[in-house]
């Protein structure tokens, strides 16, 4: 039986939790403007409006099947969750891949912690549908995306989910592999930033560049965003709801790693965007804002894997490197990929994703995650404490989204693409006028710029 | 001189300033616009409620030019800015008395 | 005497308390970026500065009178308030209209306890206060608006908030007319919507359309906002401070049923965002942003009520009910009662905060509420439990709005307009002109658009 | 040793204090926003990239060198600080001017508690750096904006922070001088705004004014901020972070008068909103939005000193007299002494944090504050208790940030004036073009107004 | 043919375009401009320094015409465009030389 | 009558409006253009891509006169809108056959 001051202490992790979820909720707001800020004045309505309706449909998707599929088998004791609400779905053991139990959340175990938990996870299922908005955005048709949304909440992220927080294989491969304490990722710099990369790089190669993107010579040429002072206050929105992100991902006011865990993040965005801005002034000249913006969100993708695991100078490395990745990740996928990602989704979320799932097993110090995913580790560990089995159980966590995850993504657009009547990309001339009136019906702007009157 | 005044849809506009800057214009003064015509508007819905719009965007091009250089100038905008469909646009020639560089103080084709 | 644990316990539901507050009152940046960027930018300096002032104006009447009046005869001893500061000011044991105490929060018992309830509490208010804002938008004259948020914060809410919150007759209609467990609104469809809701619809009428909203065939002429992303990220941000609004209406973090209502709550808003979207194109062909936005708002209203009291399956049913409804009652606003309203305020507020109170009455499980307005209660049931009495406490309240609160908005509306020199609309070539210069003496965007050079 | 329950409760303080920590890291966006919105379109993307990049390069300064420097020292048992980690590097006993330890949030003592802790403080740095971005806009070179970032974090605002609350020579005033319980100063009106105000004010003096602010006669011009809704939201965000910034500085949960605070904050708040509405209006006949924000915003910086130590009636007064002291002195700025400073910071920030400092002197009622500083004081008393030693502590305060401080702010910007090739102020062609295109390399609109094609 | 310049109060565009519909008029360009003139402008406060707002908005109007049809339109213009307020506006005319439709290359009143 | 039409510098609108405003024009209308010109544009990096800028801002003016005028509103528009840097702009002068004032249906120089 718990302690009266144990009840509180589950009762005030709960808190935290749902706090938590509020905070990532709010998170959509901020990637909603980041890419509006970042996409044309033509299509600003057609963009935040991805971003709005995604909430609902990947919520949609996730609440009737999505969140059974992953979190079926879930038991977490720390707010009063002592029992999973289901069971194994496909497979048993070491070797679950997908769960059952509290479809459309009813039938038995239907707590509020439960609903708290739900809250949570949705809120960073919704935090996977909304990647791809970015690179597929000014060109993806809105019949076309409404279907990705409750796909991804209904499969699509349900899956390494499951294989992951959710208890299923990929959790286990300490045991199975002997690799560190199973594959770890405390906030999901892959469960959710490189699952909505590799998303949002299918989703780009599919519909191809907007009309305009490249040259006849095959040269990107730049389409500037319309509204960088939007884009930042995106920015600012997602930094403020990425301390719900990672902080509450112990899912414990009582587990005050917490703390540490909220001023890795913020140590990792600060150094993102100063070697973000130092970095893009080398390469270009100028401190262009949207690279100083993505320095800094690539730095926070990057430690939300290892934020709990490693020591603050490691979270200020993490950030520098992260956004030096994310800059050049963006000239590659543009001139050696000839590929079209409006807002830089691939660099920030795929790149970095990966680099915060790898970035655990190399700089966790051994301080956090004794038990982690029921293994008998004392601490989960990277190279630099010279242990590499952490490092090889990331590794293959990261090639199964690459592998497995990526082509998924890759063959659900390329199927839709061939089922839907004309594709799914906007007609022609919808692109160039501007997807506003013709897919959404009214202008984002009628009496700005060259839309008044 | 004669001041040529052109009408197009504005995604033309790259096409037509390339055209024209190749034909040997050198200068050219550009605004936004809106055209009513045979290419008509559309009504949309908002909230329910129908509205139309009876104005499509597009851009003035006005060039001055030397007299002896309105019909390649006219042409060169013609078919760049062609695309064959309705509401391409107009261009109509008028008369210029005089022309000055604020800067030099030039008059004339000098100023051009 | 208190344990330590239950004192740890009520400072802990202190701070959710005064957290929540927080989040709610950012809720106001909500409703002003919702309204300004469904209205025109001509007046978008004048829509804004009427949802900022309205937080100050409110609140001084809220503080010198409202409080007192509503709440005087408050106690609740979750969070330390274990004795109220006042007691009836009109009429006395099961049928108190007013209480008195703690005028201009002075005299004894204002302890940090109450000064957080007090926090929470004129938050409530101001959302009361600045609904108005919105049907009212475009042609309402500044002088004449800020006589209604001290009206608002000192009388017009305080009556019904007295009612029911405080303490007064409605809350004891269990007792007084055996209605189930009396009038029962968890965070407040009825006392803050439905009540903001009607006196959006009062001021609608007394004002008239706005110029150009009808034509001279009495059909209603679209007139666009002029900035739907702004109104998404109010959108956005109203859903983040809805959790605050909602789920802190437990007072208590150790009531773990705010999980619960969190959750509903986000339920609600997804299902109306989808049901909304998918409505509003069967009506009319294309999402429309705006009624997107509305169905996610209208599922909200609807929910705050129920939202303690119903399974997560019935706040989807509620939600996309919600969504339908507030759809239908723009339609009905507009083309049958040929008012204007810019903003959606009657639909979304107004009739979403009555299905929002009858919701209790209809989907109540029975799971929650025991004791509730002192009643005997085991837990408060709706007609899916088979007890009809809650729908009748429900429906007699709603009727309260309809009938006594309503004709006390439209009184005021029209004898303010009656006793203004020139009425309380703006002055017609002002309005023509848009409001921002002859009344804010600024421009919203100097620079763009129309207003440039 | 601490009970469980005692555990708990310092789990929940740090939480607090971490959510607290997020709340005013989310402020950025509010000064971004507000000062973006003041500003004209052809700055913006400066304007909002400066108030973007100081975050990060303010913290930087502030992880190395700043942080140990401040607050080596300080040790504080509520969130489970029970050793400083540090000690004096400049001085000793009551007379400590700097402290070390902790470098880089490197060596021993760096656990959950102190990151947390860390966090909070490191959100109050970035706000004073912030502040001159403000008073400074319109024709601050980015590369010598940069440098001030990373000063700021890492020098100027260590210096008073380490005096005040990191335990240095005016914490002691009390002891030494006989001066109340030391300066007081219970979230940052002095450390904070009045610092962050003062080098406004240096930065204003040392640029001069934007090309045409003043005529040929001398008198200033007015030049319209671009987007009065953006500035309006900005508020809001303020406003909403100020709760965090106010009432988690109690450290603690457990200390109930946060809830105290947090209302004594919107009453200052509310009341300067309103108070500024009716004094711009007699004073130019209209409501100006802008100077009903300041008035909120004065409000706010004079309560954030006193909040914790005076009675809700005191707030209101202190919200009252902010805001016509911030309107009186943008015009005393203005017209006698000829500065130029866009956003209002000198007024809003400079004035009234030294209102604020001088307000717990004038209205702290005794009830809070005992044992403050290490003092005997049984609460802090301000005159309207009869006691003048408290203000004559504040007072002391106040003039080490006017006679120290500001000079400091001054030789920093003046000698980096004099060493800088071209010196700090933009090229006058790049300010008269907007400093977008030439600095960032971005238009902020490239679409709206004047800017597009 | 002649090209007609008008200056209009913005919120008469409507009835001004309806007017010029109703009268055969199938073409015209619109744009938004800044006027100053009789009507003058007016000044306000920011922040408390005033500040002068010279210019007040307008919209002009364009419209080729063939000569026949010059006086109707000017006529139905005046009339629609008419608040008897000052700041009405102006409309003048100009010779046009040439014009051409860019779609179809036909040239003079064909064109129109 | 005389249509006198000025592209300037944006920032010398103020200048040149007073310094017409003292030469006795009593009305003109402002509009925002776009130039292209000897002073050519610049190319920027977006993102790590170049992109070109080819138009840079400018005013147009255009200024109804009597035929007496027009010499000395080119002259004043010259000194006024000069800086002696290049894109300073032009000044060009047509023909108006009618001019009216839709308040009153004033017509010709009573109209201006
Ligand atoms: N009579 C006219 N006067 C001035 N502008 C015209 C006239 N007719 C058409 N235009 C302009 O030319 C554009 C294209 O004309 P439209 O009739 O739609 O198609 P098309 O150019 O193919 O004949 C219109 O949008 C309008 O801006
Ligand atoms: N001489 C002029 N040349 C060009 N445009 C003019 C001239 N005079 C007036 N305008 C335009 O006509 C508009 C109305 O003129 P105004 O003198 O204010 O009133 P009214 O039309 O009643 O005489 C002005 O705002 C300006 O746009
Ligand atoms: N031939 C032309 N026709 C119309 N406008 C022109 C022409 N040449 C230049 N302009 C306008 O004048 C502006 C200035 O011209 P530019 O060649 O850059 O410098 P300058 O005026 O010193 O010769 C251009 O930006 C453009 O708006």
């Amino acid at each position: 039986m718990q302690s009266e001051v144990q009840i509180l202490g589950t009762q005030v992790n709960l808190l935290w939790v749902v706090l938590g979820a509020a905070m990532v909720i709010f998170m959509q707001a901020g990637f909603a403007l980041v890419e509006t800020g970042f996409c044309r004045a033509k299509h600003a309505a057609h963009v935040v409006s991805t971003n709005f309706a995604i909430f609902g449909l990947g919520f949609v998707g996730f609440f009737f099947i999505g969140f059974p599929l992953a979190f079926g088998g879930f038991s977490y004791s720390a707010f009063g969750l002592d029992q999973p609400i289901g069971d194994a779905l496909l497979g048993s053991g070491n070797w679950i891949f997908l769960f059952k139990g509290g479809w459309a959340l009813s039938g038995g175990g239907i707590t509020p912690a439960l609903l708290g938990f739900f809250l949570y996870m949705v809120a960073f299922m919704d935090t996977v549908a909304t990647i791809p908005t970015g690179s597929m955005a000014e060109r993806w048709k809105w019949s076309s995306f409404t279907i990705w949304g409750v796909f991804c909440g209904a499969i699509y992220y349900p899956l390494f989910a499951a294989w992951t927080w959710g208890g299923g294989w990929l959790a286990k491969t300490w045991d199975t592999m002997g690799l560190g304490a199973g594959y770890v990722d405390f906030a999901g710099s892959g469960v959710v930033h490189m699952v909505g990369g590799v998303a949002a790089l299918a989703g780009a190669i599919v519909l191809g560049p907007r009309i305009g993107k490249f040259g006849a010579d095959g040269k990107p040429r730049a389409i500037p965003g319309h509204h960088i002072p939007m884009a930042m206050l995106g920015t600012f929105i997602l930094l403020f709801g990425w301390f719900g992100f990672n902080a509450a991902s112990t899912f414990a006011a009582t587990d005050v790693q917490f703390a540490t865990v909220a001023t890795n993040t913020a140590i990792a965005g600060a150094f993102g965007a100063v070697a973000g801005m130092l970095w893009i002034t080398r390469r270009t000249g100028k401190p262009d804002p949207g690279m100083m913006a993505n320095g800094m969100l690539a730095g926070l993708v990057a430690i939300t894997a290892p934020c709990a695991f490693v020591a603050p100078w490691a979270a200020a490395v993490i950030g520098c490197i992260a956004a030096v990745l994310a800059i050049e990740t963006v000239f590659i996928v543009e001139r050696k990929l000839k590929l079209d990602d409006p807002v830089g989704a691939i660099a920030v979320h795929g790149m970095n994703g990966l680099f915060g799932v790898l970035a655990v097993g190399i700089f966790a110090n051994g301080s956090y995650g004794a038990g982690w995913n029921g293994s008998a580790s004392k601490g989960v560990e990277g190279i630099i404490k010279g242990d590499w089995g952490q490092l090889g159980a990331q590794a293959l966590g990261a090639a199964v989204i690459l592998l497995v995850i990526f082509p998924i993504a890759l063959g659900f657009f390329k199927l839709q693409n061939k089922l839907t009547k004309g594709g799914i990309r906007s007609a022609e001339e919808d692109e160039i006028q501007g997807l506003d009136l013709p897919e959404m019906g009214v202008l984002a702007y009628p009496e700005f710029g060259s839309n008044r009157l | 001189m004669k001041l040529i005044t052109t009408i197009i849809k504005p995604f033309k506009l790259d096409d037509v300033k390339d055209a024209l800057k190749s034909a040997g214009v050198q200068g050219m003064t550009v605004s936004e616009v809106r055209g009513f015509g045979r290419q008509g508007g559309h009504s949309e819905t908002y909230r329910g409620s129908e509205y139309a719009i009876d104005f499509v965007p597009k851009v003035r091009i006005e060039i001055v030019v030397d007299d002896t250089a309105v019909d390649s100038v006219v042409d060169t905008i013609r078919s760049s800015a062609n695309t064959g469909k309705i509401g391409d646009g107009k261009i109509w020639v008028t008369d210029v008395a005089r022309l000055i560089r604020i800067r030099t103080g030039e008059e004339g084709n000098n100023a051009i």
